[in-house]
């Protein structure tokens, strides 16, 4: 036989890299789209000042996406954000109007954060209850409480300007929330991709049981991301107090959709073990950018849900064509 | 064997008198597939006649599976032609392969974990009666379909995911090799079965082939292959290398070619 | 002893809450028992609520609706059971309920709709450009907000900037007022048709250090505004007395429970706070 | 050697069914815990009169709940079903103000639910975008064009008897949308457990590209089980203008949390290919049940939200340690 | 071989002269395991001296997949009790057999489809610097670990999800063989490899023998046990039939140990 044996080349390897960053450069072509809209569209939209609006106002849903980025890569999911920040967001009210020191205050918070997220991953990572009940229930308990101890009034925080800066001071022009947000979010990419608590939280995700063989502490790795949450839920509530200058019961309602809605724009997926930090960072900007847009070009108010859902929706199919080659959301194929 | 009714095989044609000329029941010709930046097949050629057992062996990632996977519709081929009975098919589902009888083993099995062994076998294919699943008689057969195959499954209403390795292997065997195949494609069918339950595989390839039954037989095991084959293909890294009768070769060389280039192990 | 029903909106503002405080204390002073159920803005939720009461035979139910049609199936079967309905605040269609309770949202929007075009001919020169924060969902801030257009939209000198949705939420309601000022850089007047609506105005006229262009009209007293009268840029706010609403509900029934009447039609008055009259509010918040 | 072939013994068959059944055993014995103690705690509770309401008002979620178990056995989730329920709402109540005959707005609805189902299946299971995202848009969008139908206000539906029956009626004394919610239940026990469509359901939830490889048309089964939950979503609309005697497009709102909480309490899993339709009627009817107990208790309105999901949390938490056996809600492990 | 290194076992003790009394590594005694109403293990004794090989066959659902997963940990038995170089221990979790450095590959594998191929080569095991993954000390590593198994993967970024079957088996034992094991479990490693390959597992498993670490092989490829094996484990239905010495047996009659009772294939 004449064939002679030949190995294989060594192919483009830029086939590869778009088929595996299909996600993020979705999302990514389309945030640009977006901006490049409105931009035409508006003559405010490009000015300094309206642009760090949108970073101030997207900087709590971003800390709080990025720590669901974990959990939802380990196939998890955790309804009770809102409610958390709710909750934070009236006890930091509280405290700072029985005359604590500030920085005491943030302290406090971060701690009673993870110690509720802790409580709720020991439900799920040692109790095996599924992620989807035991937050709910989180979700109905932690605004009870929060509606309990304010009684419904909303709190003035008042002449604690240390306080304050953290909603609305800027450092170097840019706002402070906005700086916060972004290092949470570098070192959420960080950790993620190249330190041993990432490398553990995807293996969680992506084969359990696997992870259990190898010797990963897979019970604590769960657990611990619903503390993360906690902690990123505290950040949130801290930052719109600090924002609105008040603590309400009322704070973060349905904030548990719009950063779920983020991390998946984002192209994580539900189903565990793969999800990019940058793509949450894209996800929540390209929604804060179309509320900011659209309220900017005058559109009735009725029809912004219309047009934001059907913004979203079509975005992402037009980008599912157009990067169509290995391009799935959907549970890889077995 | 009381059971042999649960496998059956149509050959619509026949078998045919070998040494005759024939139109080959699968014909593939310069097949290519790529996956991002592997060429996972370079442009492969393969015939296959009515009744004949091909043995496709090779290196690991050499593109067996990738090839079976085009010929059952389940990648679509990137160029290249596949013709069955002489005419040109093109697929683009596994439906439309399983149309035209042909069955496939996968090499990952492709069970549903969540359902039980019955429902596993029928999967694609339930009997029913008014669109109610006919149990009662899904049951029967299944009986039989798994005794033909030697294997010992005590609950026919136990999850897959419960079972042994070797036990959803032969699941999986059962449910391409009962429903009339033409073209029987095993990938590594034998990989986690037992000394007796391998035997009965072979017997089961012998039977089918005698009905006019291609089969396509990926694996590892050379020495089965010449208990069954007519013929071996040889694969490397994406290209077929050699091609020879069952009776001009010997295991020795068969060694030889799938390590290649005249490297020794 | 009586036990009286209250089917509540939500908890989430505080105007609901003190309602519920008011007739909390009026039926204690009564000697009766009131319960009080939270809907969460659900309409389905309250009609079941009203229906389990009827079950358990309550002598009394008071109703603050979210549909105002949709609740009137489950009014209609308390009264058929023998318990009389007294709606508060949302005012329901013609029907079978001893007593409506309260403003009427529309009017009281109307009314701060010719408070704003006075000042705005006194103050303002006449002219200004106004933006709205509403919540959509709402029906009763709706109202408040239609009776509030129907008097300034077509009036002279004056220009409606956007309306934006702040949902009910307060931080929703902040972004939107911000985006609403930077969508407007010329705005001179925003008006809140809730709670949550004015304390997200207030914040983002704060964040974005407007104080000195933009004057703020709203509804519903809370610390923030009174802190934002006494600095300049709230200038008035409607304050219902939802406590006195609450207690007039409780003490009709109760006196229906005694076997006597009541007008279908009790007013709570409402008051436009400034800063005139403010220093008569602040006890409320202390 | 003296060790003789045995074969293994027949082993009980009750631990089989003890494990396999464990959720839906599960939920069975935590619903008879609730309905004894609210028995006891209240007197009011076991009157026919008040087990009827309750039967009336879990109706509308009932039957979404039934259309959801299929969403969620194909691995996806449907968020938009409360959008739908207000969307349909309106538009009877609209259509039924203009005079239209109420059997013909019946049927019209019905269908608009199938094709906005349909539409949303289609880009799921044919552009393979993630559900989460298009129901999450579907949520948006939808209530956005019901806000926009009724401009905020609710619409009154008056003088159509036959219509109210729907909502209102009995039927040998028990309640017509009762009646409904449970025919729906049966037909979709039947469904999943012995047609073939509900084996096609669990296949494609179980392992989506082993259907594919069988011939199963899996796109299809997917696209169509959306359909499933706008038809539901639909009769729940209708069911709950019959009621009200309204339409609002704020109808059901945190409708779909409610519905998938009820699924998941029944022991569906939200991987797929495990779901029990008795276990989502039985998880349904003990929110109900929870919600109707607290009223009738006189639970404190701020402590409802608290004592709700303490319960549920609780409740869930002793059952995993009572059926311990191979009792798991997770992902199994493979 | 140059990567020899890679593949690293220790053996405190040193290699054991044979012939003299010694201590099992390894002492199974009754062990038991039900699942729902299935009795996978009746009551199992094993012993397994260091230095040793123990092959381990039986028919499909005999129940080696459960027996070897007890001792790593993985499941834990009913009754019975395990003793390590003497002294008992009862493992709770996969992480404490680990730690005693007792490594399993399993017969699905278990890797973790979303990780690449370094990562799932260390999973587990990740070489930090400042608790940072120290990708470049872990590229070079995992090239020699692979070489070391004649496996050839291109590309150590791919998924393994993308991989060949045969590439995905190398992965496991590569991870299981790599990392220093006193004890190395290997169940079926190598159903899916080409002939090449099963003979770098051959040649690896006498290599570690050698360094004194214990091994148990379960593998349906009979001929392959006479090549490493020391003693031959035979078990039925949940059962351990027999044991024999690698000396004292053919193939002939593991073939009718395995089918039991006399049975005929
Ligand atoms: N997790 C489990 N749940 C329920 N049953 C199980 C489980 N694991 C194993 N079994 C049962 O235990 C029995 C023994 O299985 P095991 O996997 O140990 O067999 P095996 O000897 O490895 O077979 P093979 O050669 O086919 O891999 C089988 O009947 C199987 O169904
Ligand atoms: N879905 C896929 N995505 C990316 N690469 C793939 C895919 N399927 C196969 N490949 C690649 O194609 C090549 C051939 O794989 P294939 O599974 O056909 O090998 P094989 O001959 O069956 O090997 P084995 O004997 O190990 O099963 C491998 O390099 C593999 O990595
Ligand atoms: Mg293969
Ligand atoms: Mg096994």
């Amino acid at each position: 036989m004449s064939v002679t044996y030949t190995e294989r080349g060594q192919g483009s390897a830029l086939a590869d890299f778009l088929s595996e960053k299909a996600q993020v450069l979705s999302i990514a072509f389309f945030f640009v789209v977006c901006v490049a809209f409105f931009s035409i569209a508006t003559d405010v939209f490009l000015t300094p000042g309206n642009l760090l609006n949108v970073l101030r106002q997207a900087a709590p849903i971003l800390v709080v996406a990025v720590a669901m980025t974990f959990v939802i890569i380990t196939a998890g999911i955790d309804l009770s954000v809102g409610s958390q920040v709710a909750l934070i967001n009236a006890s930091a009210a509280l405290t700072l109007s029985f005359g604590v020191p500030w920085p005491l205050v943030v302290l406090a918070m971060l701690l009673l954060g993870a110690a509720i997220g802790l409580g709720q991953g020991w439900f799920v990572a040692y109790q095996g209850i599924p992620a989807f009940i035991v937050t709910l229930a989180g979700l109905s308990i932690l605004r009870g409480a929060a509606l309990y101890m304010t009684k419904g009034y909303s709190i003035p925080i008042t002449d604690v300007p240390g306080f304050f800066v953290l909603g609305r001071g800027t450092l170097l022009g840019i706002p402070v929330p906005a700086i916060i947000a972004l290092a949470v979010a570098a070192a959420g990419a960080l950790v993620i991709g190249s330190q041993i608590y990432g490398r553990r939280v995807v293996a969680v995700g992506s084969n359990p049981e696997a992870a259990r063989r190898v010797g990963m502490p897979a019970k604590w790795t769960i657990a611990s991301v619903y503390m993360l949450t906690g902690i990123a839920s505290a950040v949130a509530g801290l930052l719109i107090a600090a924002r609105l200058g008040s603590g309400s019961s009322n704070a973060a309602v349905g904030f548990e959709l719009q950063v779920i809605a983020a991390v998946v724009l984002g192209g994580t997926s539900l189903f565990g073990g793969r999800g990019s930090i940058l793509g949450t960072i894209l996800g929540t900007l390209t929604i804060a950018v179309i509320g900011n847009g659209l309220i900017l070009m005058h559109i009735s108010p009725f029809f912004t849900q219309i047009v934001t859902g059907a913004i979203i929706l079509i975005a992402i199919w037009l980008n599912t064509r157009i990067f169509t080659a290995g391009f799935s959301f959907r549970r890889k194929p077995s | 064997m009381a059971a042999s009714s649960a496998l059956q095989a149509v050959d619509p044609e026949g078998p045919v008198p070998s040494g005759q000329p024939q139109v080959p029941r699968i014909s593939l010709r310069g097949i290519r597939k790529t996956f991002g930046s592997i060429e996972a097949l370079r442009g492969v050629d393969l015939d296959i006649a009515p009744g004949e057992c091909v043995g496709l062996i090779g290196d690991n990632a050499a593109g067996k599976s990738t090839l079976t996977k085009i010929i059952s519709g389940t990648y679509i081929a990137d160029s290249g032609s596949i013709a069955i009975d002489g005419e040109p098919v093109s697929f683009t589902s596994p439906a439309e392969a399983r149309a035209r009888h042909i069955e496939m083993v996968f090499q990952d099995l492709s069970l549903c974990d969540h359902i039980d062994v019955m429902g596993n076998l029928f999967l694609g294919r339930e009997e029913t009666r008014w669109s109610f699943l006919n149990n009662a008689s899904m049951r029967e057969r299944a009986r039989a379909m798994l005794d033909d195959l030697d294997i010992r499954i005590p609950k026919l209403t136990a999850k897959v995911a419960q079972l042994s390795g070797g036990q959803r292997q032969a699941i999986a065997i059962a449910r391409a090799a009962s429903f009339e195949p033409r073209v029987l494609i095993m990938d590594e069918p034998t990989s986690a079965l037992a000394v007796a339950e391998v035997e009965a595989v072979l017997r089961l390839i012998n039977r089918v082939k005698a009905r006019g039954v291609s089969v396509i037989l990926i694996t590892h095991r050379l020495q089965d292959l010449f208990r069954v084959c007519d013929k071996i293909a040889v694969m490397y890294e994406g290209t077929k290398v050699a091609e020879r009768a069952i009776g001009d070769t010997s295991l020795e060389d068969l060694v030889r070619l799938i390590v290649g280039k005249g490297e020794e192990i | 002893q009586e036990t009286f029903a209250m089917v509540q909106i939500n908890q989430q503002a505080l105007f609901f809450n003190q309602m519920n405080e008011g007739a909390t204390a009026a039926a204690e002073e009564l000697g009766d028992e009131l319960v009080i159920f939270n809907a969460n803005n659900d309409p389905a939720e309250q009609n079941s609520a009203v229906e389990t009461y009827i079950q358990q035979g309550v002598d009394g139910i008071v109703v603050i609706a979210i549909d105002v049609n949709g609740i009137m199936p489950a009014v209609q079967q308390a009264v058929d059971a023998g318990i009389p309905v007294v709606a508060v605040d949302a005012v329901l269609p013609e029907g079978p309920q001893a007593a409506q309770v309260g403003v009427d949202n529309a009017t009281a929007g109307a009314m701060m709709g010719e408070y704003f075009l006075e000042y705005m001919n006194a103050e303002m020169d006449g002219a200004a450009k106004i933006g709205i924060v509403g919540a959509l969902n709402s029906a009763i801030q709706n109202e408040r907000q239609a009776g509030f257009e129907g008097v300034v939209s077509e009036a002279e000198g004056v220009t409606m900037a956007n309306v934006v949705d702040g949902q009910n939420v307060q931080d929703l309601a902040l972004a939107a007022a911000e985006n609403l000022i930077t969508a407007n850089p010329d705005l001179d007047a925003i008006y809140a048709t809730g709670e949550p609506a004015l304390l997200g105005a207030i914040a983002a006229v704060e964040s974005q250090g407007k104080q000195d262009d933009i004057r703020l009209f709203g509804w519903d007293l809370t610390q923030q505004a009174i802190n934002g009268i006494d600095a300049g840029y709230v200038t008035a706010v409607i304050q219902q007395d939802p406590a006195q609403m609450g207690a007039t509900a409780v003490n009709i029934l109760n006196t229906l429970a005694e076997g006597g009447s009541t007008e279908p039609v009790v007013a709570v008055p409402v008051t436009i706070v400034t800063s005139d009259n403010v220093d008569d509010f602040r006890s409320i918040f202390e």
